[in-house]
């Protein structure tokens, strides 16, 4: 599963995407969050508040209690300022 | 082709003329150009836009598809740039193509307020202070939220 | 000039191009282009605007004086023709340039719903069946009263 | 005093401006509506409604119950239809 990131989260974790292998017991968005916060100290501060994080899986935003099963690219990211 | 994300300039009026080639059964056009805004109290020397182009063109896509069903347009069309982008340049272009004015006016409106909020677009600021993340207003999601049914 | 009278045909997209030259302060643009429609119910071949000039002119620089100081304008413009036009050609077009859209957006239709009931422009239409003044909409009196405070 | 007439009302009247001298007893538009309306069949007929009728002075547009003392132009319409 590839996760992508954008803008300030990006840059928190000075990573652009990666490929994860969450453990069985990750289902959500809200799990997948918090299995990658616990990583290590760059994304504990980076995930520290996950309410501003938005989520899309391919090409549709998810809520934080969407089940990632069968995902292939997960998306997380800052509210959007475009336009 | 009804959603454009480009890294260049684009030209606001050449962008209408073309999109008001085709007519057919229109009585109102309206165009909105959001441009790169330099206050006195906040000069902003330089604007970079980060896009994730797949979402966006996917939500712009979908912002088309429900304004034109809500609002019966005849056509419309949405460019957003990415990348760097300097003071006083456009941004954004909607435009929407109805038979009278109040959906075209009420259509253009529902696009910009659901691409501020919906469409994966971040802006970062370039000041004399240094750089930051611009953050989402509250303003927006009020905006978006009225057209909620 | 902020109000324009004119006979002949306008550019819609050089106009707007043409407005947006000087966008300091300035945040969002919009251009309201309004058509001669012909429906496929209701073919028009022709519209005759008529106008009175000296009239027109005073109501609509009050209009624009009324938006800018209402919505925080950084400038307006109308142009409007009058005399003979073709089906789709433009008749009409409103610019309003503000520090952000929803300023822009609520001048654009302001000015537009003044513009309906308050300038003096009348229009006459050409179909198969002979030609007849079109009759004031009970539509626009609303969406204009929707100003008054 | 100089009278202007457009659309409608210029095609029935067959007439796109006049000079009158009204008398004294004509003190506002509707007086003036009421008395162009009394001196012919014609005038009659296109000022058969005067509520269709909106007025301007100069380069006010103005009520019915107006005074039109020290008027120079007057111009009197259908309700507007433009943009």
């Amino acid at each position: 599963m590839k996760i992508r990131y954008f803008a300030w989260l990006r840059e928190r974790l000075d990573l652009a995407e990666e490929e994860v292998s969450p453990p069985l017991s990750v289902l959500t968005i809200a799990d997948l969050i918090g299995w990658l916060k616990s990583r290590d100290a760059v994304a504990e501060a980076a995930f520290s508040n996950p309410r501003l994080i938005k989520a899309a899986i391919g090409t549709e935003i998810v809520a934080h209690s969407a089940p990632i099963a069968g995902a292939t690219v997960i998306a997380l990211f800052p509210p959007m300022t475009g336009g | 082709m009804a959603v454009r994300l480009m890294i260049g300039r684009f030209d606001p009026g050449a962008e209408t003329n073309a999109f008001l080639i085709e007519t057919a059964g229109a009585g109102a056009a309206v165009t909105f150009t959001g441009l790169v805004r330099s206050d006195p109290d906040h000069p902003v020397s330089r604007l970079t836009l980060e896009c994730y182009p797949e979402l966006a063109e996917a939500q712009l896509a979908r912002a088309l598809a429900e304004a034109t069903a809500r609002f019966g347009l005849i056509r419309a069309e949405v460019i957003h740039r990415h990348g760097p982008l300097d003071s006083g340049e456009p941004i954004v272009q909607v435009m929407t193509l109805a038979p009278h004015r109040a959906a075209a006016f009420a259509a253009a409106e529902f696009l910009m307020d659901y691409l501020k909020t919906d469409a994966p677009f971040w802006k970062k600021e370039q000041t004399a202070d240094g750089e930051h993340w611009v953050e989402a207003k509250d303003a927006d999601d009020a905006a978006r939220a009225r057209w909620q049914t």
